[in-house]
């Protein structure tokens, strides 16, 4: 019965005693497993990305009213194995001048920077990789651990376009990390813990129902930190030729591609769990297997949208993709973060002094919040309005560069 | 864990003086800064280390070590805004090349 | 020789030779690259010494922030991809000689001190070093003021660096 | 909010608006007076809840609303200021309040608010007036608004914060305080129009003026502290204090005084400079330069009130050791004949003024006087009665004579005639161009003479008389019933010059009636100088028992002991009826037909008398011969003449001269080749030294490090080998 409810537990357990009864030392035995958790995560997420790819290209297509992948098995599901072998079996090219040893490292970083995130992502009650208790700062830090291997990429190629594409992507990811940690911070402060797992479990009320803008801040900072659409200006094909990974072909560049893929997979995952509950769910603790289905479920819901996202709309220019970065995100996730606080505190601190229940309070709490969210967004509204109004006002003055010159005379007769 | 203090110690000296051999021997400022950098790393090894050893409850190391991230932070940002101003006006970034005391 | 001991040398040995290589290699950018490897190392360190959110803390600072840093400040001031002629200056000997004298003296003046041998205290497992250090740093007693001059000092940085960095037209 | 709180916050309104007008909305006119009229009337309302608050307690004057917090700290103890609210000062709050608005409103019409900007107006000139186009097309001038309007509503607003301040304070330092806040508003104002010599002139003379006054007051202020060790009236005025103070002889026996006289008379001289008592009455009248807002505010109803409200206040000081009925203290004695006298005096000059404000300022002065007077007899409740009555229809006076000189004044622009606007004998008849302040003005006018039964100065000027004759002071009975006559009799002459006849002059036929911001203020005075007698008029009036006199129980009970309400007696009521009569009637028959172009009619009979009281007993010239020339003389003549140029420069001069020829000594043979020399030498070793040494400083960062680190590091080694090791 317990298979049932949790089977990778079980699995697991089974695994771990057959190798202490064959005489292994119980640490030792601690290591292996964690080298295979390590390495299933690995290839799970790998498969994943199979799955993902064929999922967005499909998507693609409905919306681009074509079919899409659809000769390779049931719906095309398989055609991305053929891409695979394809993508295989290309000619690893290192260019003239390049620097061999960065220049093959910075796909490596490039994935292990993405796999490294979903060390600390609880699947279920009982499936995580380990509960670190700084576990947020620990997604922060591997994030910028991706930078550093986008720089390197476009650095080793000695090429000026992924150069120039480097920087750009290291700047939108640096600065789109200031309100994505921001953002960060406001489950951190909610569930009171920085231990992921910990904050799944402090979810007794959605945090993105306590907070829907540092929901939709992380939502849109990831997708920037990933760099989809309408944040692609790394690989701006009008612009720069291909992005940072323009040299690399073959595995290599597949690495890239995966490492997208599986970003931009990572990120709905972290949204989930941060602000969807994670595995909570009606029966998930009795039934991990059920969490886990309910953790898969949102997951792929979010990924839905951002799949979305990226189809629907057009690039930003890089100014305009600043802009919005440092003058209205940043901004709004401070003022965030401190109202949030104080609403926070001044709760916890008049608690005793309204008698609620336990269940009383946390509904207040989530109606407090939830208004004070609100209210934050209406001021926002109000600003951006002014903004709009001025912009417009701006936008429709004449161009110098607009003006037509006057035809010489003998063009009117 | 069987590990002395001591080699922490030998350890984070190892790591300062070659952070001063960078200080001093390095042309490029940046590579200069870059040897401050890992003096200080150095520096914060032996705080935590001692915090460690000596007085594990009493936190006073570990905020040291928090103030000296956030002094190298600045450290770094300020240092690099010169060396480019710098870059801008003489063109070289060659710590031996900017040696007249006025801008 | 436990585990323990046989981690650390390793990482002694691997974040040492890559401070050497960053102090010594001619490419610049090599060089910052060897800073984030020992930086990394260091942060091995932490982690032996059970403080992981330095660990962690120095992987956000130093490699996504600082090393980042370095590697813009060096590609935006260099002429060539690519550097030519020795990195270090004339009188490089004498800065080595000074270094190790320095490390020599270090040495010696531990040999001279007693504390340095015995075992670390047993850190309870429920300690809870982040929630200590997070009160001290905002309890007025404990290091609130060091703090504030801390971020306050970041500030400054911070506009100090983007008025220098300023291009005047 | 308790009520002390708000006893607290009293002042602030007005102080806060004078503070924003000056630093933010000096620019923008309307803004600026909004403010300070809400000041005001918050002020008001504030007043007004106080006063209200003060009737529903019972027995208020055991437990006046008190509150007090420390100040400064002197030696171990603290000097506290606090609030003091007791029936006293209630009523003074009361028509404190009351003008204070009525004045803010007024000022808004007086200086032309909504009127187009002047042509060639300059800030501290009157407008001239400006230059508008009627619909018709023809230009033709109006008045035009005050170039300063802004700073003028600033300034009284600190005069309103500086008299709250006074009427609220507990002790004489914040009373002083207020005092002296009020002395540079007077100031301030009286020179508003700085541009005018004669207004600079006026200002610096009621400055200085005053100065003497309040200097002597300080003394008496620090006399009475070295004495008492505390300034609160708790204190001052206690049993055991009074009775100490009177015990005490005044330092070296001065005048066979006791303290409590000497101190009694060193504060009334403040008063005297405050109130503009005879001999300090100098700058009054000339005060009447400034914006009429101002005279009526500052130099009838509220400032000059505050020097009779001072000694009020301190009448149980003064009176230290009277009793009622016996005989008078020496600081009363005095108070009783400044006072008289100066009624008496006043009254005389004012009969021979022309210019209707001046006539005005010398009543304001005999009146008074009239205070002054009767507290010198121990009328108290009838001072303080007359202090309030008089306040209202001096408000009145003053405010109606505005709005007439405002109306002249539109005349003068109407027909660019060269008249005065202020003299009465180029007025008459304006009773038909402007009836409300006709009216207003005849009911001021009546009130000030004492008009029986109905006007309210009668029976505070009737309770004085009474108070006067029953304690048999024959004198001041006699001169204050004579004066009584004068002042009835050049209030009818003022009414009859300016509204009654034909119209004198073109700009009379033109003059026309004033705006209602100005009119208003004068109906509600109008009102209040009716109403604000009766609630004192004596219990058995007329044999008939009235319920008894509300205001003398109210602010009697002040007194440590009750003052006995006097018997009323049929002669001085008939007395004060038939001077007032036949003052009015006197009046009207001299001046019922006065010419165009006439002179005086009393001119011709009295003669040189008649000069005489024009010139105001050539007071002023005295005073300049006695005090201003002298001062001239001296700091000319004497001090800059023969001390600083003869002696002072003199001895100087030689002294350089000596001095000089040793520097020269010195020079060639100490200091050229000795010092210089020395000097020369280490400046040439030090740059030998230099020369050698300078090939070091390569500018390169990391080669200075390097030196440090040497030397650094070879100090610490030698240190830790040759020091610590053995």
């Amino acid at each position: 019965m317990v298979f049932f409810s949790d089977p990778i537990t079980y699995i697991t357990n089974w695994l771990a005693n057959l190798l202490i009864s064959w005489g292994l030392a119980s640490d030792t035995v601690l290591v292996i497993m964690k080298l295979l958790g390590a390495a299933m995560v690995c290839i799970f997420g790998f498969s994943l990305v199979i799955f993902t790819i064929w999922l967005e290209r499909k998507l693609y297509a409905r919306i681009q009213d074509r079919l899409g992948p659809n000769r390779v098995g049931p719906w095309g599901i398989f055609q991305t194995f053929p891409d695979m072998i394809k993508i295989f079996t290309k000619e690893y090219i290192t260019p003239e001048g390049a620097d061999k040893v960065v220049y093959n490292l910075a796909p490596i970083l490039a994935v292990s920077a993405v796999l490294l995130v979903w060390a600390v992502i609880p699947f279920a009650p009982t499936v995580f990789g380990t509960d670190i208790n700084i576990g947020v700062l620990y997604i922060v830090a591997v994030g910028s651990i991706g930078t550093l291997g986008v720089i390197m990429a476009g650095w080793s190629s000695n090429n000026k376009y992924a150069l120039l594409a480097a920087f750009r992507t290291v700047a939108q990811m640096v600065s789109f990390e200031v309100p994505m940690v921001l953002a960060l911070l406001v489950p951190v402060l909610l569930g009171q813990t920085m231990g992921v797992d910990s904050l799944v479990k402090a979810q007794d009320v959605w945090f993105v129902v306590l907070s829907p803008i540092a929901a939709i801040i992380f939502f849109i900072s990831s997708i920037a930190e990933v760099g989809r659409a309408p944040f692609d200006l790394l690989e701006a094909e009008s612009e720069i030729v291909a992005g940072f990974q323009i040299e690399y072909s073959g595995l290599k560049f597949g690495m890239f591609y995966v490492g997208d893929f599986l970003h931009a997979f990572t990120i709905s995952a972290l949204s989930a769990t941060l602000f969807f509950g994670g595995w909570r769910g009606p029966g998930a603790e009795t039934w991990p297997v059920l969490g886990l289905a309910y953790f898969f479920m949102k997951t792929f819901i979010i990924y839905f949208f951002v799949v979305l996202i990226r189809i629907a709309l057009p690039r930003l220019r890089i100014d305009q993709m600043l802009n919005f970065n440092w003058k209205f995100l940043t901004p709004l996730a401070l003022v965030l973060l401190m109202v949030t606080a104080v609403v926070e505190k001044s709760l916890i601190h008049f608690m005793p002094s309204l008698n609620f229940s336990a269940v009383g309070f946390l509904i207040f709490r989530s109606l407090v919040l939830l208004l004070t969210n609100i209210l934050i967004i209406v001021v926002t509204a109000i600003f951006l309005r002014a903004y709009a109004r001025r912009e417009h006002v701006r936008v429709s003055q004449p161009r110098p560069v607009a003006v037509t010159p006057e035809p010489p005379a003998s063009v009117i007769s | 864990m069987m590990v002395p203090l001591s080699w922490y110690l030998i350890f984070s000296a190892a790591l300062f003086c070659v952070g001063l051999f960078g200080v001093l021997s390095r042309k490029n400022a940046v590579a200069i800064l870059m040897g401050i950098e890992l003096m200080l790393n150095a520096v914060n090894v032996n705080l935590i280390a001692f915090w460690r050893y000596r007085s594990p409850s009493f936190i006073a190391g570990q905020a040291f070590a928090i103030i000296v991230f956030a002094v190298a932070a600045s450290e770094v940002a300020v240092g690099l805004a010169l060396i480019i101003s710098i870059y801008r006006r003489r063109n070289t970034v060659v710590a031996d090349e900017i040696d007249m005391m006025k801008f | 020789m436990t585990p323990m001991q046989i981690i650390f040398i390793l990482t002694a040995a691997a974040t040492l030779s890559a401070a050497v290589l960053v102090v010594t290699t001619r490419n610049i950018i090599h060089a910052a690259l060897w800073l984030i490897v020992s930086l990394f190392g260091v942060a091995v360190f932490y982690v032996l010494l059970n403080a992981g959110f330095f660990a962690v803390v120095q992987v956000v600072i130093y490699i996504g922030a600082i090393a980042i840093l370095f590697i813009f400040a060096v590609m935006l001031t260099r002429r060539l991809m690519s550097d030519s002629g020795p990195q270090s200056n004339t009188n490089w000997w004498l800065a080595a000689v000074i270094s190790v004298l320095l490390f020599v003296g270090l040495i010696w003046m531990l040999s001279s001190w007693r504390g340095v041998t015995g075992e670390p205290p047993v850190l309870k497992s429920n300690i809870d070093t982040i929630g200590l250090l997070g009160r001290a740093l905002v309890s007025p007693d404990g290091f609130v003021l060091p703090f504030e001059l801390a971020s306050v000092l970041l500030v400054a940085a911070l506009i100090g660096a983007i008025y220098v960095a300023w291009e005047r037209k | 909010m308790t009520i002390a709180t708000l006893i607290w916050l009293l002042p602030f309104p007005p102080l806060l608006a004078f503070g924003l007008i000056v630093l933010f909305t000096n620019r923008n006119k309307a803004l600026s007076h909004t403010l300070a009229v809400g000041a005001a009337l918050l002020s008001w309302l504030g007043s007004m809840i106080i006063f209200w608050q003060a009737l529903r307690v019972h027995n208020f004057s055991q437990n006046p609303f008190v509150s007090s917090i420390n100040w400064l700290p002197i030696l171990n103890q603290w000097l506290s200021i606090g609030v003091w609210v007791d029936p006293l000062t209630v009523a003074t709050l009361f028509f404190v309040a009351w003008t204070i608005l009525m004045i803010f409103i007024y000022s808004v019409g007086y200086h032309n608010f909504g009127q187009p900007k002047g042509d060639h107006d300059q800030a501290g000139l009157q407008p001239h007036g400006a230059t508008v186009n009627n619909e018709y097309g023809h230009a033709h001038k109006v008045p035009s608004i005050e170039p300063l309007y802004s700073r003028f509503f600033a300034f009284i607003a600190l005069f309103a914060f500086g008299m709250y301040t006074l009427v609220i304070s507990d002790n004489l330092l914040t009373l002083f305080v207020g005092w002296e806040i009020m002395g540079l508003c007077s100031y301030l104002l009286i020179g508003f129009w700085y541009a005018k010599p004669s207004a600079r002139a006026a200002a610096i003379k009621a400055f200085l003026t005053t100065r003497v006054g309040d200097v002597v007051m300080l003394l008496g202020i620090v006399y009475l502290y070295s004495q008492t060790g505390s300034l609160s009236y708790r204190t001052i005025f206690s049993k055991e204090i009074l009775h100490q103070l009177t015990t005490v002889t005044a330092p070296g026996n001065f005048l066979g005084l006791s303290a409590a006289g000497l101190i009694g008379i060193l504060l009334f001289i403040g008063t005297v400079g405050k109130s503009a008592q005879w001999p300090l009455h100098v700058w009054l009248p000339d005060a009447m330069e400034g914006p009429t807002p101002v005279s009526a505010m500052i130099h009838a109803a509220t400032m000059v009130s505050a020097g009779v409200y001072m000694v009020i206040r301190a009448f149980p000081l003064l009176s230290a050791g009277w009793v009622e009925g016996g005989s008078l203290t020496p600081a009363m004695a005095v108070m009783a004949f400044i006072g008289t006298f100066t009624a008496l005096f006043a009254a005389t000059i004012a009969l021979a003024q022309n210019d209707i404000k001046r006539v005005l300022a010398f009543s304001t002065i005999s009146q008074l006087g009239f205070m002054i007077a009767a507290l010198g007899v121990g009328a108290y409740v009838a001072a303080a009665f007359h202090l309030v009555t008089h306040a209202f229809f001096k408000a009145l006076l003053f405010l109606g004579s505005g709005s007439i000189i405002h109306g002249m004044e539109h005349g003068v622009l109407h027909t660019n005639e060269e008249v005065d606007p202020q003299n009465m004998f180029n007025m008459g008849g304006l009773r038909t161009k402007m009836p409300l302040t006709f009216w207003t003005f005849v009911i001021g006018g009546f009130s000030l003479s004492g008009v029986p039964l109905i006007t309210a100065g009668f029976w505070s000027k009737d309770e004085i008389l009474a108070e006067a004759f029953t304690y048999k002071h024959w004198i001041v009975f006699i001169t204050l019933a004579l004066t009584t006559l004068l002042t009835a009799f050049y209030t009818m002459r003022q009414i009859t010059l300016t509204f009654m006849g034909k119209p004198r002059t073109e700009s009379a036929h033109h003059a026309q009636e004033s705006s209602w911001t100005m009119t208003f203020p004068l109906i509600i005075l109008g009102v209040l100088a009716i109403s604000a007698g009766w609630v004192g008029i004596p219990s058995d009036f007329w044999g008939l028992t009235l319920p008894h006199s509300w205001f003398h129980e109210f602010v009697g009970s002040t007194l440590m002991e009750h003052p006995a309400a006097v018997a009323f007696s049929w002669f001085p009521f008939l007395t004060s009826v038939v001077v007032s009569f036949g003052g009015l009637i006197l009046g009207w028959l001299v001046y019922r037909n006065v010419q165009e172009g006439a002179v005086d009619p009393l001119q011709k009979p009295l003669g040189w008398i008649y000069t005489t009281l024009k010139n105001k007993y050539y007071f002023d010239e005295l005073y300049n011969l006695l005090f201003v020339r002298p001062a001239y003389w001296i700091a000319d003549t004497f001090t800059n003449q023969w001390l600083d140029r003869g002696i002072i420069d003199g001895f100087l001069h030689g002294v350089a001269r000596v001095a000089f020829s040793i520097g020269g000594i010195f020079r060639n043979y100490v200091d050229k080749p000795v010092i210089n020399g020395f000097g020369d030498f280490i400046g040439e070793g030090v740059k030998k030294f230099g020369r050698r040494f300078r090939v070091i400083q390569t500018g390169r960062v990391q080669q200075y490090m390097l030196m440090a680190l040497i030397v650094a590091f070879g100090t610490l080694f030698y240190y830790l080998i040759f020091v610590v090791r053995p």
